[in-house]
C-alpha cells in the first residue's frame, strides 16, 4: 500500500482528536454569547481533559474489570470512527473497514459498553442513566439508519465516502427527502449527543441527567477519555452530517498534499458554521422532560421515514 | 281380477293377522297379555310356515314350522309367563308415546314399510311376494314398540316379535334360510332369552323393579 | 451403490445412529450419573464435532447424494439425500450440540428429577431426530424425524415433572407441534401432485396448480411457522424454554428453531421449485411483527430464560424476514438479491444457534450456582463467576447485534438486502419495503437494549440477595462447552467471507445465482459492483490497535495511582442494592412507549403504605384474544353434544331407527 | 388342514373345562395355556395361508383368505396376551372382593367362548354363521359386562344387550335379503347361496336394488358393533363398566371382528351396485364417529371410558379409509386396525393396573404414576402418545396414509379430520399427563402387574412404525387387492 492513504489517514485522525474538544469549546462559547454571558475560554475543554489526566483515580471498590476497560474502548471506538467518517478525505484505508451501517454499529457499541459500565457500580443514578441512555439509544440509532438509508438510495452505496462523492458531483440542487433526513438528522444528533432539548450537558440534576449520570462513578484518567470521547463522538456526527448534506470540499479523488491543504480550512468553516447553529438551536429550545424524549426522536424517525418515502416515491414516478 | 289359490288367501290372511297382532302388541300395557300376544304370533308363524311348506313340499319347513311352534308358541311364553309371575311385573307404565300417536306412527311405517318392499317384491319369485311388506312392517313396528316402552319386559317382547317379523321376512321372501342358519338363530335366540331371564333377576335384586328409568344414568350429562 | 465406498452421506448417518447408540448405551446404568450423566454426554459431543466436519466436508466437496435405508412402509422405504441445504444445517446441528453436549456433561446431576440415563436417552434421540430431519429426503421419514423431535423435547421440557408449570408448559409445546406437524403433513399431501409417491424427488417432479401450490406454501408457513414461534403462533414458546433444563432450552433455541428454516427453506424453494412472488410478503409481514414482537416483550420480562426465549422469537422474526425477501425476490426474477437475502437468512441461523445456545448455557450456568431464575434476585455475579460473565458477555454483544461480532453480520447483510427493494419492479412493495428496514434496524437497536440489560443486571451492579455471595463458577466441562460456542461466534463474526464462500452451494441450488463474494479474502461486500464493504477484521484489528495504543500512552505519560473508596453515587449516603434498577425498572421505558402490545396489571403502593410494594404481571394479548376463545367453542360445543348421550335407552334406540330409515330413505331416493 | 379344528377346537374346549374348573387356583393359567394353543394354530394357519393361498373347508362353510387371517392371527395374539395380562388382574379383582369365585369361573369360560365366536365370524365362509357368531359375541360378553353386578354395570350390560340385538337384528335382515337376492342367481335353496365366496364370484349379476337395501340393514347392523356414531352408544358404557380385560378384547377384537363383517358386506354390494353409495355410506358414518369420538373426549372424567370413546374415534378413521377405497386407503385402513387393537388393548392392560393402583377409575384420583410404578407409567404414556398418532409408532404409518390420501381424494373432509384429531389429542393428552406425570399417594397391590403383555404390543407397534415386514406388506396388498372397490 502506498505511503500517502496512510499519512492522510492519520493525519485525519490527528485532527479529529486535536478538533473535537476545540469544536466543543466552540459550541458553548457561541451559547454563551447568545445568552449574553461572558464566554469561558474556547480551549476550556483541553484543560480540563489535561488536569482530570494528572488527578488520582478513585474507583468504587465493587467495580470490575469492565468498568476500567470500558473507557479506553469508548474511546478507540470513537476514534476509529473519526478515522473512518471522510472528514478531510475519502478513499482512505480504513474506510473499506466500514460502511455507513457498520458505522451505526460502531456507535452502538460505544453506547452499550458506556451503559455495561455505567450499571457496573450498581448505583441508583448508574442504573437510571444507562436506561435513558439505551432509550435514547434505540430510538435514535434506526432514525439515523433510516437517514442513511436516504442518501444510499439516492446514491445506490451504503459506503460514506462514495455516498458523499455521488452527492456533491450530483448539480446542486435542493433534494426534498434529503431536506426531510436533514432534519431528522439533527434531531438525531442533538440527542445522541446529550444536547438540548433532550439533556444538558451543563447540568447534574438528578431526574433530568442521562449522559452525565453513566460517568458519576468516573473519575481522573477514565473520565478525561470519557469526556475526550463524547467530544469525538459530537465532532464525528458533525462531520457524517457535512458528509450527507453538504459534501463539497471533502478531498474525494485526490487525497495529495494540495486537496488536504484545501480540505482542512473547509472543515474548519463548516465546524463553525455547525457549532452556531446547534449553540442557536440550544439556546431557542428548552429542555424536554426523559419521559418526552421518545416523541422527540418519534419525530426525527418520522422525518426520516417521510424522506425514504419521498425518495421512493418520486424516484419511482 | 285373477283368480287367487285357496292357500294363498290363507296366507294373506296369516300375513294380515300378523300386522293386525304388531299393533295390538304396540298398543297393550298389560305384560301379561302382551306375551300371549306375542304367543298368538308364534301360532300365526307356525301356520304360515306350515302353508308354505305344505304348498312347495319343502321338507326342512316342516322342521322350522316344529322349531317355531316349539320355541316361539310353548317355550319362550312359558317362561316369560313365570318371569312375570316370578318378578311379578304385570303392567307397564304409560309409554312414552301415547297410544293415538303410536298408532298414527305405526300407521306412516307401515306405508314406508311397503314402499321399501317395492323393489323386492317386484322381484320375488315365491307366490307371497306382497307379504314381504308386511314382514318389514312388522320388524320396524317391533322396533317402535321397543323404543316407545319404559318395561325392560315389553322391550323384550317387542324384541322376540321383531325376530319373528324377521322370520316371517325369510319365510316370505325365501322360503326360509338354511337349515344350518335357522338352527343358529333359533339357538340365539333361546340363549337370549335365558340370558334375559339371569339379567331380569339381577336387575331385580339390584333395583327391585324392572322399570327402565332406574338404567339412565350412565350419560354425558355430568 | 454407494454404500460400498465411504460417502459423507453414509458418515452423517452413521454419526447420527453414533447418537442414537449412546441414547440407548444410557439405560445400561440409569442411575450412573458418571456413566450416564457424564461420559456419554462426553462422547456425544464428540460426534457432534464429527458430525459438523463431515457436513463441512461435504459442503466444501458439493457432493450431493441420495440413499434408501430398507425401513418405513412398504412402499415408502426412507430415502435420505444430502445436499448443500441439509448439509449446512447438520453442520449448525453438530456445531451446536457438540458445546451444548460438552457443558451438559458438566451441568446435569441426578438432582434433575429424571434418571441420567433416561435424560440421556431423550437428550440424544432428541439430537439424532433432529439428524433424520435434515436427511430425510421422503414425506414419510421427514414427518417421523419430525414428531420424534418433538415427543423427545417435549420429555425434556417436562424433566421436572413435579411443577404444574412445567407441565402446561409441555403439554402446550406438544399440543402445538402435533397441529403443526399435521399442516405439514397436509402440504406434502398437496406437494405429491397425484402421483402417489411422497419421496422429494417426486414432490419435485410433480406439477401442482398454482392454487394447491399456495396451499401447499400456507399450510407449511403454518407448520414450520409453529414450530419456529411465528406470532402468533409463538405462544409454547416462551412457556416450554423456561421450562426445560438450559441445555435443553440451548438446543430448542438454538437448533430446533432453524429446523422449521430448514423445512421452510426445503418446501418453497426446493420442492415448491417455483414460489409467485407475493407469497414472500406473508412471512415478510409476519416476520417483520414477530421480530418486534419478541424484543420488546423480551426487554421487559424478568425471568432471564423467558427473556432469551422471547428473544429467539424476535431473532425467528428476522430470519423470516429474509426468507420473505428471499421469495420476493426470487420470485420477480432478481435471483441474485434472493441469493443476497437467503444468505442473510442462513447466515443468521448460523449466528442465533451459536449466541442463543451459549447464553442459555450460561444462564443455566448462573442457575446452577444462585438457583435463581428471576432477574430480580441475582446481580453482581462478574465477580463471583467470571468465566461465565467473560465468555456470556461475547454471547450478548453478538446478539445485541454489534460488529466485529457475528450478530452484526447477518443483520448488515439483511439490511444490505433491503436497500435494493425499490428496485422491485412492484408499485406499492418496493415502496412498503423499505419500510420494513426501518422495523428491522429499530429491532436491532431493541436487542441492544435487551442485551445490556439482560448483562447488566444478571453480572454487573451489587449482588441483590445475600445468598449471591456464596455462587460458585461453573466447572471446566462447562467451561469448555461456553469456550466452543463463544468461539464460533468470533469465528463467524470475524471471518464472513469465508462462511459466505462455503455458503454459496446452497444459495446457488436455491436460486441458482451464487452468494455475493468477498472482494478480498478480508473484505466483505454484498453484490459484486457496488462499493460497499464491511471489513471485520480490519474493524477488529484498527479498533483493538488504538484501545491498545491510547492504553499505553496513558501507561507512559501518567502515573497509575488508583484509590478504592464506597461508590460516590453523586454524594449520597449509603448505597444499597436495592437503589439498583430492577428488571422491571429497566423495562419500564419500553412499557410505556409500546403499552398497547401488553395487557398489564400492576399494583402499586400507595403514599401510606407500612410496607409498599410493588407487582406488575405483564401478560400477552395474543393468547387471550386467539387461544383462550377456541378452547371455550370447543368446550362449548362438546357440552352441546353431549346432550346427545343422555342415557335413555329409548332414545338410542330411537337413533338407530332414524339411521337406518333414513338411509332407507336415501337408498330409495338414488 | 389340522390347523382350524385346532383353532376353533382350543377355545371351545376350552369354554367346556373352564366352565368346570374356571374357579380353581390355576384357571388363569389353564385360560392362558388355552389361549395359547389357539394362538399358535392361528400362526400355523397364517403360515400355511402364506405358503399355499386361500382355502375353503368342511363343505365350504369356512374360508381362509389374507383378509381374515391375519386378523386371526391378530385376534389370537391379542387374546392371548390379555389372558396373560388377566391372570394378575382378577386375582387382584378376587383380593379385593369385587368378582366371588363363581362370577371367576363364568369370566373363564366365557372368555374362551368369546374368543370361539370371534374366531368362528371371522373364519366362516357362510353369511348365516357369521351373524349367528357375531350374535353369539354379544351374548357371550354380555353378562361379562355385568360382571360386577353394580348397578352402572348392569346398566351398560342391558344397553349394550338390547341395543346389540336389535342392531343384529337388523344385520339378520340384511343377511335374509342378501340370500334372497343370491337365490336369483345361485338357484332356489342353494345351500351356496350364503356362501361368501359364490357371491363374490356372482357379485357383478346381483340384484342392485335389493343388494343397496341389504347393505343399508348390514350396515346398521353390524355398524352398531362396530360402535359407529350415531349407533354406538352402547359401547363407552360397557367398556366403562366392565372389567378391564373384557374392554381390552371388545375394544381391540370385537370392533375390528365387526369392522370385518360390515367390509365383506360392502366387497359383495359394491360388485352389484358399480356405484360408491356404500363407500360414501362408510366415509359419513367413519367421518361422524370420528368427530363424535373426539368431541365426547373432551368431556370425560372415567378414564376408561375416556379410550372407550377413543376406540370410537379410531374405528371411525378406519371406516372412513375404507370408505375412501383405494389401493392405499385400504392398506392403511388394514394396519390401522391393526395397530389400534394392539394399541388400544395395551392402553386398557396399563389402565387397568392404574385404575386398580388408585382404586379408582375417576382420573382425577389417578396421579403420578411414574413415581409410583415406573413401567406402568411410561406405559400408559407411550401408548397414549402411540394411539394419538405420534410416531414412531404405527398408529402414526395408518394415519400419514389416511390423512394424505383424504387430502387428494376428499379435500372437503380434511378440515373436518384436523379439527377432530387436534381436539383428540388435546383431550386424552392433556389428561393423560397429570395421571403419568406429577406425584402420587396410591397403593400398591398384592400381585405384581403383568407388563410383558404392554410392552410387547408397543413394540410391535413401534416396529410396524418404522418398518414393516415383507411379508405382512405382502398380506396387507393382497388384502387391500381382495377388498379392492371401485
Amino acid at each position: 500500500m502506498r505511503l500517502g492513504p496512510l499519512i492522510a489517514q492519520a493525519l485525519e485522525i490527528i485532527v479529529a482528536l486535536a478538533a473535537a474538544p476545540l469544536f466543543l469549546g466552540w459550541v458553548n462559547q457561541c451559547r454563551a454569547w447568545l445568552a449574553n454571558r461572558s464566554a469561558p475560554s474556547i480551549l476550556l475543554p483541553y484543560h480540563n481533559i489535561r488536569k482530570l489526566f494528572h488527578k488520582d483515580a478513585v474507583i468504587a471498590e465493587n467495580a470490575s474489570a469492565l468498568f476500567r476497560i470500558a473507557p479506553y474502548i469508548v474511546f478507540g471506538t470513537m476514534v476509529l470512527a473519526a478515522g473512518i467518517i471522510p472528514s478531510l478525505a475519502g478513499r482512505l484505508p480504513l474506510v473499506v473497514a466500514a460502511d455507513a451501517i457498520a458505522l451505526v454499529g460502531l456507535f452502538a457499541t460505544a453506547r452499550v459498553f458506556l451503559s455495561l459500565a455505567a450499571m457496573d457500580v450498581g448505583t441508583a443514578f448508574g442504573t437510571l442513566g444507562a436506561r435513558r441512555e439505551m432509550m435514547v439509544g434505540f430510538l435514535a440509532e434506526p432514525a439515523l439508519l433510516m437517514v442513511i438509508f436516504v442518501a444510499s438510495l439516492i446514491s445506490a452505496t451504503t459506503a460514506l465516502p462514495a455516498i458523499s462523492a455521488h452527492l456533491a458531483a450530483e448539480r446542486l440542487g435542493i433534494d426534498p427527502s434529503l431536506a426531510f433526513t436533514a432534519v431528522a438528522f439533527t434531531l438525531v444528533l442533538l440527542a445522541e449527543n446529550a444536547r438540548i432539548p433532550v439533556d444538558n450537558p451543563a447540568t447534574h440534576l438528578e431526574l433530568t441527567m442521562i449522559h452525565e449520570a453513566m460517568l458519576l462513578e468516573y473519575s481522573a484518567r477514565h473520565l478525561a477519555l470519557m469526556e475526550w470521547a463524547s467530544a469525538l463522538r459530537l465532532f464525528n456526527y458533525a462531520c457524517i452530517g457535512f458528509a450527507l448534506f453538504v459534501p463539497w470540499g471533502i478531498a474525494a479523488r485526490d487525497i495529495g498534499p494540495l486537496g488536504l491543504s484545501l480540505a482542512v480550512p473547509v472543515l474548519a468553516l463548516k465546524l463553525a458554521a455547525a457549532g452556531g447553529g446547534l449553540a442557536v438551536i440550544e439556546t431557542v429550545s428548552a429542555k424536554l422532560r426523559v419521559m418526552r424524549a421518545p416523541e422527540f426522536l418519534a419525530t426525527a424517525f418520522l422525518f426520516a421515514v417521510l424522506g425514504l418515502l419521498v425518495h421512493v416515491l418520486l424516484g419511482g414516478a | 281380477m285373477t283368480h287367487v289359490p285357496f292357500n294363498q288367501q290363507l296366507l294373506n290372511v296369516c300375513a294380515a293377522l300378523l300386522l293386525l297382532l304388531s299393533f295390538a302388541m304396540l298398543s297393550q300395557r298389560r305384560i301379561v297379555s302382551l306375551v300371549n300376544l306375542f304367543a298368538v304370533q308364534g301360532v300365526v308363524l307356525t301356520a304360515a310356515t306350515l302353508l308354505i311348506a305344505w304348498r312347495t313340499g319343502e321338507g326342512h319347513l316342516y322342521f322350522s314350522a316344529l322349531l317355531t311352534l316349539a320355541l316361539k308358541v310353548a317355550f319362550l311364553p312359558w317362561l316369560l309367563h313365570r318371569l312375570i309371575r316370578r318378578l311379578g311385573v304385570y303392567w307397564d307404565t304409560e309409554p312414552l308415546l301415547n297410544i293415538s300417536g303410536t298408532m298414527l306412527t305405526g300407521i306412516l311405517i307401515v306405508v314406508f314399510a311397503f314402499g321399501l318392499a317395492q323393489p323386492i317384491t317386484h322381484l320375488a319369485s315365491t307366490s307371497m311376494r306382497n307379504a314381504i311388506g308386511i314382514a318389514v312392517a312388522v320388524v320396524l313396528l317391533a322396533f317402535l314398540m321397543m323404543i316407545t316402552r319404559r318395561k325392560a319386559m315389553s322391550q323384550v317382547v317387542g324384541f322376540l316379535s321383531m325376530e319373528n317379523g324377521l322370520f316371517f321376512g325369510a319365510m316370505s321372501a325365501t322360503y326360509g334360510m338354511p337349515m344350518v342358519v335357522e338352527l343358529g338363530v333359533a339357538l340365539d335366540v333361546l340363549v337370549a332369552v335365558l340370558v334375559l331371564g339371569v339379567f331380569f333377576f339381577q336387575i331385580r335384586e339390584q333395583f327391585d323393579s324392572l322399570d327402565l328409568h332406574h338404567l339412565e344414568r350412565l350419560s354425558e350429562r355430568q | 451403490m454407494i454404500a460400498s465406498l465411504p460417502s459423507p452421506l453414509t458418515d452423517c448417518l452413521a454419526l447420527v445412529a453414533a447418537w442414537l447408540a449412546i441414547g440407548v448405551a444410557g439405560l445400561a446404568r440409569p442411575r450412573s450419573v458418571r456413566y450416564a450423566g457424564r461420559a456419554l454426554f462426553v462422547l456425544g459431543a464428540l460426534v457432534g464435532l464429527g458430525l459438523a466436519a463431515a457436513a463441512a466436508w461435504a459442503l466444501v466437496s458439493g457432493v450431493t447424494e441420495t440413499r434408501v435405508l430398507p425401513l418405513g412402509l412398504p412402499e415408502l422405504p426412507f430415502h435420505l439425500r444430502l445436499d448443500a441445504l441439509s448439509s449446512v444445517f447438520l453442520l449448525l446441528l453438530g456445531a451446536a450440540a457438540a458445546g451444548v453436549s460438552l457443558f451438559s456433561a458438566g451441568y446435569f446431576r441426578d438432582s434433575e428429577g429424571v434418571a441420567p440415563g433416561l435424560l440421556c436417552l431423550q437428550y440424544h434421540v432428541f439430537l439424532a431426530s433432529m439428524g433424520l430431519v435434515l436427511l430425510a429426503d421422503d414425506a414419510y421419514a421427514y414427518m417421523v424425524g419430525w414428531e420424534l423431535m418433538a415427543l423427545s423435547s417435549y420429555f425434556l421440557v417436562t424433566t421436572q415433572h413435579r411443577i404444574a408449570e412445567i407441565r402446561r408448559a409441555g403439554f402446550i409445546y406438544l399440543l402445538m407441534a402435533h397441529l403443526g406437524a399435521l399442516a405439514i403433513l397436509l402440504s406434502f399431501g398437496i406437494l405429491q401432485g397425484g402421483s402417489w409417491q411422497f419421496t422429494f424427488d417426486a414432490m419435485r417432479a410433480a406439477h401442482v396448480s398454482p392454487a394447491w401450490a399456495t396451499g401447499a406454501f400456507l399450510l407449511a408457513l403454518l407448520g414450520f411457522g409453529a414450530k419456529a414461534g411465528l406470532v402468533p403462533l409463538h405462544v409454547w414458546l416462551p412457556e416450554a424454554h423456561p421450562a426445560a433444563p438450559s441445555p435443553v432450552s440451548a438446543l430448542l433455541s438454538g437448533v430446533m428453531l432453524k429446523t422449521a428454516v430448514y423445512g421452510m427453506l426445503r418446501v418453497t424453494f426446493d420442492l415448491l421449485g417455483h414460489p409467485l412472488w407475493w407469497w414472500g410478503l406473508v412471512p415478510l409481514a409476519m416476520g417483520l411483527f414477530t421480530a418486534l414482537y419478541g424484543v420488546v416483550f423480551a426487554a421487559v420480562q424478568t425471568d432471564m430464560k423467558r427473556l432469551l426465549a422471547y428473544s429467539s422469537i424476535e431473532n425467528v422474526g428476522l430470519i423470516f424476514i429474509g426468507i420473505g425477501l428471499g421469495i420476493v425476490f426470487f420470485g420477480v426474477g432478481m435471483p441474485a438479491l434472493a441469493a443476497l437475502a437467503l444468505l442473510a437468512t442462513l447466515y443468521h441461523s448460523l449466528n442465533h444457534a451459536a449466541m442463543k445456545s451459549l447464553l442459555f448455557l450460561g444462564t443455566g450456568s448462573v442457575l446452577h450456582a444462585t438457583g435463581q431464575r428471576n432477574l430480580g434476585r441475582l446481580g453482581g455475579l462478574i465477580h463471583r463467576m467470571p468465566w461465565v460473565a467473560a465468555l456470556t458477555l461475547i454471547g450478548a454483544l453478538a446478539l445485541a447485534g454489534l460488529p466485529p461480532l457475528n450478530g452484526f453480520v447477518s443483520e448488515w447483510l439483511l439490511l444490505q438486502s433491503f436497500l435494493f427493494a425499490d428496485e422491485i419492479p412492484r408499485a406499492f412493495v418496493n415502496l412498503l419495503l423499505p419500510l420494513g428496514a426501518a422495523v428491522v434496524a429499530l429491532c436491532a437497536a431493541l436487542a441492544a437494549y435487551v442485551m445490556v440489560k439482560f448483562y447488566g443486571v444478571i453480572f454487573l451492579g451489587q449482588p441483590r440477595e445475600s445468598s449471591l455471595a456464596h455462587a460458585h463458577d461453573c466447572g471446566l466441562l462447562e467451561r469448555l462447552g461456553l469456550g466452543w460456542l463463544a468461539a464460533v461466534c468470533l469465528t463467524l463474526g470475524l471471518a464472513p467471507v469465508q462462511v459466505i464462500s462455503a455458503l454459496a452451494p446452497v444459495t446457488r441450488q436455491l436460486t441458482g445465482s451464487a452468494a455475493p463474494q468477498g472482494a478480498a479474502w478480508w473484505l466483505l461486500a454484498p453484490v459484486p459492483g457496488r462499493a460497499v464493504s464491511y471489513a471485520p477484521l480490519v474493524f477488529l484489528l484498527a479498533g483493538a490497535a488504538i484501545v491498545v495504543l491510547t492504553v499505553l500512552l496513558v501507561r507512559l505519560f501518567y502515573h497509575q495511582r488508583i484509590r478504592r473508596t464506597r461508590p460516590w453515587d453523586c454524594g449520597f449516603g449509603e448505597v444499597s442494592p436495592r437503589m439498583q434498577d430492577t428488571a422491571e425498572g429497566f423495562g419500564q421505558p419500553i412499557r410505556n412507549i409500546f403499552q398497547s402490545f401488553f395487557a398489564i396489571e400492576r399494583e402499586l403502593p400507595t403514599p401510606f403504605d407500612a410496607a409498599p410494594r410493588y407487582r406488575i404481571v405483564i401478560s400477552d394479548r395474543i393468547w387471550r384474544a386467539l387461544y383462550e376463545p377456541v378452547a371455550d367453542w370447543v368446550r362449548r360445543l362438546a357440552d352441546a353434544l353431549a346432550v346427545l348421550q343422555q342415557g335413555r335407552i329409548s332414545a338410542y334406540l330411537l337413533y338407530s331407527f332414524a339411521t337406518l330409515v333414513i338411509l332407507l330413505a336415501v337408498v330409495l331416493a338414488t | 388342514m389340522m390347523e382350524l379344528p385346532f383353532l376353533l377346537g382350543f377355545p371351545a374346549v376350552g369354554a367346556i373345562t373352564l366352565a368346570f374348573w374356571g374357579a380353581r387356583r390355576h384357571a388363569p393359567e389353564i385360560n392362558a395355556a388355552f389361549s395359547l394353543g389357539t394362538f399358535a394354530a392361528a400362526c400355523a394357519l397364517a403360515l400355511r395361508v402364506i405358503a399355499h393361498g386361500p382355502e375353503l373347508l368342511w363343505r365350504e362353510q369356512f374360508f381362509i383368505d389374507p383378509f381374515n387371517v391375519f386378523l386371526v392371527a391378530l385376534t389370537a395374539f391379542v387374546g392371548l396376551t390379555t389372558s396373560l395380562f388377566s391372570r394378575p388382574y382378577m386375582r387382584v379383582e378376587v383380593v379385593h372382593q369385587r368378582v366371588t369365585l363363581g362370577r371367576l369361573r363364568l369370566y373363564h369360560s366365557m372368555y374362551q367362548l368369546f374368543m370361539l365366536t370371534m374366531l368362528t365370524a371371522l373364519t366362516t365362509n357362510n353369511m348365516g354363521l357369521l351373524w349367528v357368531a357375531m350374535e353369539g359375541a354379544t351374548l357371550s360378553t354380555v353378562l361379562l359386562v355385568t360382571l360386577y353386578r353394580t348397578p352402572q354395570s348392569l346398566e351398560a350390560g342391558w344397553k349394550y344387550f338390547i341395543l346389540c340385538g336389535v342392531g343384529i337384528a337388523q344385520a339378520l335382515f340384511g343377511t335374509i335379503l342378501l340370500y334372497f337376492a343370491a337365490e336369483k342367481v345361485l338357484g332356489a335353496q342353494g345351500v351356496t347361496a350364503l356362501l361368501w365366496t359364490h357371491l363374490d364370484a356372482v357379485k357383478s349379476q346381483l340384484e342392485p336394488a335389493v343388494l343397496a337395501l341389504a347393505f343399508v340393514f348390514l350396515l346398521v347392523g353390524y355398524g352398531t358393533k362396530v360402535g359407529l356414531a350415531p349407533l354406538h352408544n352402547w359401547l363407552p358404557d360397557a367398556h366403562a363398566e366392565g372389567p378391564t380385560p373384557i374392554s381390552a378384547v371388545l375394544s381391540g377384537l370385537l370392533l375390528n371382528v365387526a369392522l370385518y363383517a360390515v367390509v365383506r358386506c360392502k366387497i359383495l354390494v359394491e360388485g352389484s351396485l358399480h356405484s360408491s353409495l356404500p363407500s360414501r355410506m362408510l366415509m359419513g358414518f367413519g367421518l361422524l364417529s370420528v368427530v363424535l369420538g373426539a368431541f365426547f373426549l373432551f368431556r370425560q372424567r372415567d378414564i376408561k371410558r375416556l379410550f372407550a370413546y377413543s376406540s370410537i374415534e379410531h374405528m371411525g378413521l378406519a371406516t372412513f379409509a375404507f370408505g375412501l377405497s383405494g389401493p392405499v386407503a385400504t392398506f392403511a385402513a388394514l394396519l390401522h386396525m391393526t395397530v389400534h387393537s394392539l394399541t388400544k388393548s395395551a392402553i386398557f392392560f396399563t389402565v387397568g393396573h392404574a385404575a386398580q393402583k388408585a382404586g379408582s377409575q375417576l382420573m382425577e384420583d389417578i396421579r403420578g404414576l411414574i413415581t409410583l410404578s415406573p413401567t406402568v407409567g411410561w406405559g400408559l404414556m407411550l401408548g397414549s402418545l402411540a394411539i394419538l398418532g405420534l410416531p414412531p409408532f404405527g398408529v402414526f404409518a395408518s394415519e400419514f396414509l389416511i390423512l394424505t390420501t383424504a387430502m387428494r381424494e376428499q379435500p372437503w373432509s380434511i378440515p373436518i379430520l384436523l379439527l377432530a384429531l387436534g381436539v383428540a389429542f388435546a383431550a386424552i393428552f392433556g389428561r393423560v399427563q397429570p395421571m403419568v406425570f406429577g406425584d402420587s399417594e396410591a397403593r400398591r397391590l398384592p400381585h405384581a402387574p403383568a407388563l410383558l403383555p404392554v410392552f410387547a404390543h408397543l413394540a410391535i407397534v413401534l416396529v410396524l412404525g418404522i418398518y414393516i415386514p415383507p411379508y405382512l406388506a405382502e398380506w396387507y396388498r393382497a388384502a387391500a387387492h381382495l377388498i379392492g372397490g371401485p
